[in-house]
């Protein structure tokens, strides 16, 4: 499709087709958050199975678009089995891959945020969602589920502090 | 094929500047009519001639300008109100959206005349607008929301209806659902409230742009319908109620305009239609609202609705020809009994990539839940694209949507 | 006398058409500012470019207008942020005016967080935006209204302050009076709330029109301000808070726009700002606003405030100079202390009988109360007539009214 | 003033610098309205003492422009001494003078009402207001005590008809 190739890579519609970790877990003892896009109806559930701080399983349920939903998906490939912080840093590099810098005026003359607050990362398959810049309303569609999983990992992080 | 038209359509897109815009390397196939309508340059040019002319705050001055501003202000109204079919302009009250009109309902009249267990009776296929504001009276006072079910062929279903009405204080409902087009039957619906002593109150959002309305005819108590979908201006709403419940109604929104005096102990409200307008109301606004209605009643709301019902029958036997059985189209399957808003899903591809497409081809058409999501919920479905027609529509609009059609499908054809 | 003026004003004066008018023979000379601005050429322009080439709904469409639409409708949010200093376009709320952005405080803040007897402090000067809604809270819920008097020199009375704000809960008070252009002693109050513990509210209406504003530094929880009144549209009022009170703060309004999820058991709520805009938004005014901020920012807003101050000055002579002992401007004497609002009364002549005959020159002015009984009782007066400066007024315009006061000062002289 | 002849015709200016019945009455026994218009600030009280149906003393209090204050005065001495019944007339005949027909949709179109709701009364000096009409909001001002007037009037009625 003319003017939508930078949108709909191949690899990014394989992962729509095959959802990678599609499905749910037993919540407890799996983590569950569920993650709204209001503007579209796009609803994803993330389900998280963390024995200690390693994410040992992942799931995701819920219906969406091509970009929400294989995005869903990548992100679950490239979450399972790395820790809660790793995690986390992932989210924050491909938050700032879809140029959302948090706490920012994002006014036309916002200063890109310091560098060094973006943990240089390699994205891997997820480099193939960058396009989706370029399309501002599909950006929300693409970090919903990034969005959710940060949910998720802020419960198991407040869990693991609260006293036992 | 060339179907019979009572409409002008090329005139009539001649006269709404936004079309003659080209994108993407074709013209704008504007298919987003439910969402908000285009202007015709009349309104666009009645607002900025206000302000050229006779910008003034309303009521208020004892000078010309402010005198023109307020006949600008009040002649707006009148128009309105004969637009309608109200028995006075008093009772013609400008908020900012269809969404304020039925929140100062619920909040006004509801949270003063409502207890807990009063039941409210409102329709599976209601905008979040007519479900949010009585889900906020649930937690509050602790009232009980039943819902009228909506069936597969998008009417809704009236089987249980006595016992859904069993005591109920309030009816609220649609006149025509904005994700099925379905017409409700506003008459049966208003004289079962009547007969139970419910008050019945009518989103007229999706219809009062496109049918002949009579509110006086309907018999309900509150009308709501919003300005930006009648090819009025952003910024402006209407409630229209009965004299007698907007007397009954404590005010809602308070400060300047609506008053008659102020003490330092408490206030005496003004008179209707301004007890209920707070603040300096929308002026431009209201006169671009006039000139929209203006606008409307010189095509003709007969004309229009005519031309609606023939479009909406091309554009089912058309896309349902192109598309075959990939295509779905929800809602009811006669075009004399809905509107002409198409909602539908195609098999495999996502509506929101579907309208990607669309947009490659300048065709706007807007996917989503549109703000319906326990009716969205009840068919089983995520998310629609909605095509939705209005006056300046033509049949090459239709096509040009069945052409984005068959090309997403092309290309999601995996 | 020429003074010294920082202002091109012939040049500023060109830019907005009404200016041009000529009424009853003569040219238009607006002095009702105070009441609602006039539109530059630039503002008008906006809206009918943006209806012109991409009127959509926002947040909605997944086509190239609606996000041209939604550009334009969060392109004017982030003017407006940094227009008024605000840490995040997230703290500021498009509501349809003053009047429903302190009606939204009182009702959403308000009704969540306090209980009978809870000490609500205001000041005399208040204009009923900010006095009413705080009355039906005292008849709801029992809250105690407490008023900070106004001494006779146009200040606020603080000798009692401490005592008035013991215990109390809010306090809230405009930024600068519209009926005697005192400007507050903000930093003080806001201090003073903070050190009892109460929330702030400041309605800057009169303010952020005329005078350089920063919400961080003033520190308060709560701004109010409206469009029309710094050159912008009708039908558009902003909201700041804090993100932390906005998050502490439950929905006002209810319907599309403001909601994450709707079933029909309940809702969740979307995240700041759209938290609090329910239904569709101003857009076009938002459009409008955005642009009148660009307008006043390439003016400037220190000089427009000198301009103001030394054309206050001028005007305060000059009237006293002319009408001698039979007129009587009430506010601060001193320009640097007030805004160019200038409440006045003359002997023997009633206020709306005096703005009668100015119009039959063309001079605009408001005669009445301003939305302030309360402060007019405490002052003695029923009605005064209120002449209000702005960046397109200049002395000639002083000196129309000068002239037009003598000729009513004539005409009633029997 | 050229322009405002129409409006401020002598027997006008006398009524407000000398304005008659000007005062209160001790209220009970008399019947006390007030009115406000909220656009301009003025206010006006209305006390009056009828004993049966004839209206023996009126009074005028509160403070207003030229227009409201004379037209305040010249309702004053209009009424006195009238039935209530006759009063109600003269309320009647004023607000058409005004042009305000009651329960009519005033848009530009609005037919007048037929002459027959208008009772033919000599409205003497208050003849003068008819100007007021041409310059639309200072209707309000010329109004304001009549609708007073008729508040009154109103309380009277239904007191009378309540059983003693
Ligand atoms: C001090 C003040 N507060 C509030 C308002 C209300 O503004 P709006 O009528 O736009 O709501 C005004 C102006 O009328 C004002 O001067
Ligand atoms: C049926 C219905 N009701 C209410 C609304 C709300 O209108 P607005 O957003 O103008 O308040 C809409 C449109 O969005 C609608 O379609």
């Amino acid at each position: 499709m003319p003017g939508l190739e930078d949108l709909y890579r191949e690899i990014i519609l394989d992962h729509y087709r095959n959802p990678r970790n599609r499905g749910e877990l037993e919540s407890p003892p799996a983590h569950r958050s569920e993650g709204f896009n209001p503007l579209c109806g796009d609803e994803i559930v993330v389900y998280l199975a963390a024995d200690g701080t390693t994410i040992d399983d992942i799931r995701i349920a819920g219906q969406g678009c091509s970009i929400s939903q294989s995005s869903a998906s990548m992100m679950s490939a490239a979450v399972k089995g790395k820790t809660v912080a790793e995690a986390r840093d992932l989210v924050k590099a491909f938050k700032a891959m879809m140029s959302i810098h948090e706490h920012e005026l994002d006014g036309e003359d916002g200063a890109p945020e310091p560098a060094a607050d973006t943990p240089e990362l390699k994205l891997g398959d997820l480099e193939a969602l960058r396009g989706v810049v370029k399309f501002p309303v599909r950006i929300k569609c693409a970090t919903l589920s990034w969005n959710t999983l940060a949910n998720v990992l802020n419960e198991i992080e407040s869990a693991s502090s609260r006293p036992q | 094929m060339e179907a019979r038209m009572s409409l002008d359509v090329a005139r009539i897109k001649a006269d709404f500047p936004i079309l003659r815009r080209q994108v993407r390397d074709g013209r704008l196939v504007y298919l987003d009519s439910a969402n908000t309508s285009q202007k015709p340059q009349a309104v666009i040019d009645a607002m900025a001639h206000y302000y050229e002319n006779s910008n003034a705050n309303v009521h208020r001055g004892t000078y010309l300008i402010a005198e023109e501003a307020t006949a600008g202000l009040e002649g707006a109204r009148a128009k309105v109100a004969r637009f309608i079919g109200a028995a006075s302009e008093r009772e013609v009250i400008f908020t900012k959206n269809a969404t304020e009109a039925l929140n100062l309902v619920v909040k006004a009249w509801g949270r003063s005349h409502l207890k807990a267990g009063d039941p409210v009776v409102i329709t599976e296929l209601e905008h979040h607008a007519n479900i949010v504001p009585w889900h906020q009276l649930v937690e509050e006072i602790g009232i009980e929301l039943r819902w009228i079910p909506v069936g597969p062929d998008g009417h809704l279903d009236l089987t249980d209806l006595d016992r859904l009405l069993d005591g109920a204080r309030v009816l609220s409902f649609a006149a025509m659902s904005n994700v099925l087009g379905t017409i409700l039957p506003i008459d049966r619906l208003v004289a079962a409230a009547r007969a139970v002593g419910a008050i019945a109150i009518i989103d007229a959002s999706q219809y009062v742009p496109h049918v002949a309305t009579d509110v006086q005819a309907w018999g309900a108590d509150f009308v709501a319908f919003t300005g930006h979908k009648m090819c009025g201006p952003t910024g402006i709403g209407v409630l229209w109620g009965t004299e007698a419940i907007l007397d009954d109604t404590p005010p809602f929104l308070t400060g300047g305009e609506m008053i008659l005096n102020v003490t330092k102990e408490g206030f005496t409200v003004n008179e209707l239609p301004w007890k209920f307008e707070a603040g300096t109301p929308p002026i431009a606004e209201a006169v671009g609202l006039g000139a929209a209605v203006d606008y409307l009643e010189s095509v003709g709301m007969e004309s229009i609705r005519e031309h609606e019902v023939t479009l909406t029958g091309y554009a089912l036997r058309t896309l349902t020809e192109r598309l075959g059985d990939r295509l779905t189209i929800h809602g009811p399957a006669e075009p004399a009994e809905r509107g002409g808003v198409l909602s539908f899903v195609v098999d495999d591809i996502h509506p929101h990539d579907l309208t990607q497409v669309f947009d490659q081809y300048g065709v706007c058409v807007r996917a989503g839940h549109h703000c319906a999501k326990p009716l969205m919920r009840s068919m089983g479905l995520g998310a629609t694209a909605r095509a939705s027609l209005y006056l300046y529509n033509d049949e090459a609009d239709v096509d040009a949507l069945a052409a984005a059609l068959e090309s997403a499908a092309d290309f999601f054809a995996f």
